[in-house]
């Protein structure tokens, strides 16, 4: 029910180097966007800012096309979920979950019957008589989740909902968020450290770091095509691979070279990096393109000398490096694949989706972008 | 045996603080006349407490200490909340301003005895209960203030801020959540208030007269003119804790009872 | 014009809080001859400052408050400290244990005073500042053990478990670790504690003779016998008040600048 | 240097259902294990019990293999890592890791001496003279490791060390960790919830469960062949899918039937089975055994409603129902296959390292041994 957009807002807290800078975006109506970021890059006080919890410096906050800088957090009809939950240890779970309708003097029979009905979809109805200390973590993460949803808002602030719970609720709550957006069709912001909770329950990510807008877009085009060396660490674990090498001239086509190893860049590439040729690069690949045996054309082999293995059940995770290089390189395999530290192995990378980007200030080097991987489905 | 010596020493110890408030409880159930005998209990007697609240007229006093102490704590915790908050939430004179607040109660009672006197006696107020009421709720806003501002500054931010998206203003936000939150505090403020009230004796002595007198001002009438009457002391102290005991096990309930927050942990 | 009504009331309501000790200051440095003027400062004079030092003994009087209000407190912390983390980190005596500590506080103080005076005399102790010491130091320990507690309960026991796994015993802990990790809080409290002291009239006026008369009793004095001599009076308060600033602001800093435990945020 | 065994070790707390209870376990000298569990099932206080912090209600713990129940633990001469790190806030950064060296009276040459090379170990160098308050969260977690390798102590135990910092930092620690063990060779216990921990960094894992101990084993045994439900669903993420139904004859084989399909087990394991043809199981597979295509044998193909696909990156997962089953069903596979939500799907169940667990206490029905996939390597 609201689009919301920001014009080169800015918050600046005196004296602080937290706070955030210059940022535009724009979030359509009904999206589910995440804000993405380690601590401190200033997406809590975006939220707060949207919610009206904190007055901003500059700019300006627009709902539904509306500048809502000074408008009260009551009236601009938007709920937040927050990362404490900050349910009201005064009141029972229905009485939690009540206190916004009854606040905008709705009708008592109004009141209980929305109340029950956001109960009963998040299944808390046996729960209405308890005191928020007297419920398990994920049950006080539903009541605060019902407390939103009871008020019927234009759109739903997500501040860390899931950081509280443990691993496997963390995993359950994922799918029942995302199940419930499509249900309600409410605008969402849910703000995030997690890169799982990026990739797989939004539209489209914002990354932010140190108070300012790195990247957006949807996830996997944003896994793909990593706009600097911040957001290829930052959206994977294993970050993505990150080797200083340089660019040079191999016959008529291009190759980077780095101690203990010469990768031909694809064809498709050439003439976008062409300009860089003979300069230095960081080059990029993600563990999971590394592979045991060739895969297509661009296929290069590698020698890896093996310095740890992380045996995860599902897949193994190879540390190592190339042959006398100082950077420590990790290749994702199957589990049928290992090694033991200290071996010497040869992988093969597969350069398709690689990436440079300049040593300088770590941003991409351009070049044709890759396609998401999602919808290529082959049986 | 190492362990036998540690136990009659703890129990040595224990002993020690626990006579003196049993022997007071003794003193006071015994006969005037045998208050000083060495037998621990030579006979049972109320005459204390009867000759307290006949002749000594201690009902009227204890009225009165109840009055002023109950009265100067409902009057003082309003502006003690409202400011320890503010000093909490919006940092209100920052670090000078909190300093200042704990600096009122740097200043010696004894300088602010005979200017409170002055001031009541142009209202004439001297002599009165209201009078005594209202000193003691000045005298307590600031103590009160400064251990509700530590109590506020513990309740997270976000309730309130939950209370504002819900649809309250910051004031609503401050009386539905934070104040229903804060009753713990707010009882245990009010106790300590009621305690430093209901024994005071300096400004009670200056500001009360004979009929106005609180229970510090009467025990200490029980022990000048004609020599300790011990056991009517005992008897008085015995009543003077009385209350306080009462209110605090209430109290220490209501704390224990615990409001845990229901935000994570 | 709103905001132009709301300034214009705070500031009111500033000038309200801080007038009167600012004319308590500008009183005590105009001749006592224009004490009463209503003139903003019509002379400077340090003539009651130096009757003060002259004249009344003041230079004793602050050299005895000193003395009692330090020594007190001196003796009271390591009592108060060792009470207070028994209480928080064995659970001694569980609640039963905190009560009795806060219900020691709830003994009026005048009950006390002439069974006070009463042992100090089989001592030969009265009219000596080391009595009036010793009571002092036993009226701060309940206070300081309860407001240490709360400090000690902050500090989280892996300090500890990290100490005595590293080589320490458990005393060793509290020694090497939970004691200078508590200075601030030490410190707060031996503030406290000597603001109390330094503050005290009703022992004080019992328990000492004309030569070791404290601040309180010396200030009470000025108020008395030839009517109030306000100038003095004024001068008696600064000066009072003084050292509690100059403690406070000091102490202030020290708990500001902030040992932030070093574990997580 | 030292070995630690646990004989029927009991830590009752009055008037509460936390605690341990009859725990046997022994750790060999220089072996690194790990103590998996939920929060509150009783890890740390083990933890607290070896080191000596807690004491503990019956049975007996062995340091070389002598009972040190009654020794202090300034005599046990263990290190412990706590979760908060524990530094002295008082002392700067060498303060902090030679108090130890100096409560045990070392000359001062060789405590200087020994704080430096721990913190040349750790990059600490340049540190020295900081307060832990000004250090950053991965800072002070050093400090805290170093101020324990520093004493040369018998053992290391290490509860939850990596839990507060970031993922990347997370990542790097984990293989740290298992390069100071390798190095100095000490035993070490880490108690962690963390299944990635788990999984990659002990000899063996020993999983808790409400103060006992459920199973123990190296890693890859335990997640091949789980004791229980909890166990499958605790050690990887997403959890081992199970499904109840009933264990049916077919002809002269077995299959477990359930709403929506009908799959045959193995061959190898018909006999181990065969009691239980015609009741109600429990059937536990894991999200990496479903594949887009049949691969060998023992593959069996399912329809999958799809309900929601969480693209990581490198790859997707599928959550699902089968045809009419109550239970969701989670589905691993390549980032090159996926489905929108409200398809049906055809995948391949590869049914070898499959699992039944009995319906009444979810204990795994003992079959042939399923060995780890690890050392199957192929290129």
């Amino acid at each position: 029910m609201a689009s919301i957009e920001l014009r080169q807002v800015s918050k600046i807290y005196p004296g602080s180097a937290a706070g955030v800078k210059d940022i535009d975006l724009s979030v359509a109506d009904g999206e589910f966007v995440i804000f993405l970021g380690p601590s401190g890059c200033g997406k809590s006080t975006l939220l707060r800012s949207i919610a009206g919890l904190e007055s901003i410096t500059a700019g300006d906050i627009l709902i539904n096309g509306e500048i809502v800088n000074h408008v009260a957090p009551r009236d601009r009809n938007i709920a937040v979920v927050f990362q404490s939950y900050a349910l009201y240890p005064h009141m029972n779970v229905w009485q939690n979950m009540a206190f916004g309708l009854r606040m905008r003097g709705s009708p008592a029979e109004e009141i209980d019957a929305k109340v029950k009905e956001a109960a009963e979809l998040l299944g808390l109805t046996p729960l209405m008589q308890r005191r928020p200390s007297a419920l398990s973590g994920g049950q006080r993460q539903r009541v605060a989740l019902g407390r939103a949803i009871v008020r019927d808002p234009q759109a739903f602030l997500l501040d860390e909902p899931l950081s509280n719970l443990d691993a496997q609720l963390r995993a359950e709550m994922r799918l029942e968020l995302v199940r419930l957006h499509r249900k309600l069709g409410r605008t969402t912001i849910h703000v995030t450290h997690d890169q799982v909770e990026a990739m797989t329950m939004g539209d489209r990510i914002f990354i932010m770091k140190d108070g300012r807008l790195i990247q957006q877009g949807p996830p996997l085009e944003v896994y793909a095509n990593p706009a600097d060396t911040f957001v290829a660490g930052f959206l994977a674990s294993p970050p993505m691979n990150l080797v200083s090498g340089r660019l040079v001239e191999v016959g008529d086509g291009l190759a980077f070279r780095t101690d203990g190893a010469m990768l031909p860049i694809p064809a498709a590439f050439r003439a976008a990096y062409a300009a860089w040729a003979g300069k230095p690069v960081i080059f990029g690949l993600r563990s999971e393109d590394f592979h045991a045996a060739p895969n297509g054309d661009s296929s290069a082999p590698l020698t890896l000398q093996v310095e740890a293995v992380e045996a995860l059940g599902p897949e193994n995770i190879l540390i190592g490096r190339l042959a006398g290089a100082p950077t420590q390189v990790s290749a994702r395999l199957s589990r049928h694949y290992s090694a033991q530290p200290g071996e010497s192995v040869t992988l093969y990378a597969d350069l398709t989706p690689m990436h440079l980007f300049t040593p300088e200030d770590g941003k991409a080097i351009p070049r044709p972008r890759a396609a998401p991987a999602l919808l290529r489905r082959h049986a | 045996m190492r362990h036998f010596g540690l136990h009659a020493g703890l129990w040595l110890a224990v002993a020690l603080i626990l006579l003196p408030p049993l022997w007071v409880l003794r003193t006071s159930l015994v006969p005037e006349s045998m208050a000083y005998s060495t037998d621990v209990f030579p006979a049972f007697s109320l005459e204390n407490y009867q000759s307290l609240f006949g002749q000594k007229r201690f009902g009227t006093f204890y009225l009165n200490s109840i009055i002023v102490a109950l009265g100067s704590v409902i009057i003082a915790l309003p502006f003690a909340a409202a400011m320890g908050y503010a000093f909490a939430r919006f940092q209100t004179g920052g670090r000078f301003g909190r300093f200042l607040v704990l600096s009122l109660q740097m200043l010696p009672p004894v300088a602010l005895v005979l200017p409170a006197f002055a001031i009541l006696r142009s209202m004439e107020l001297t002599q009165s209960l209201t009078g005594l009421t209202i000193v003691y709720a000045a005298l307590n806003i600031p103590f009160l203030a400064w251990i509700l501002m530590g109590f506020f500054e513990g309740i997270p931010v976000d309730l309130e801020w939950a209370a504002m998206t819900d649809g309250t203003t910051a004031w609503g936000a401050f009386w539905r959540i934070v104040l229903p939150v804060s009753l713990p505090g707010l009882a245990a403020a009010g106790v300590l208030g009621f305690i430093l009230s209901w024994n005071e004796f300096l400004f009670a002595l200056v500001l009360t007269g004979s009929k106005t007198a609180t229970i510090p001002v009467a025990l200490a009438s029980l022990q000048t003119s004609n020599g300790i009457q011990i056991g009517k002391v005992s008897a008085g102290v015995v009543l003077a804790i009385l209350p306080l005991i009462i209110a605090s096990r209430f109290i220490q309930r209501f704390i224990v009872q615990g409001l845990t927050f229901g935000s994570v942990k």
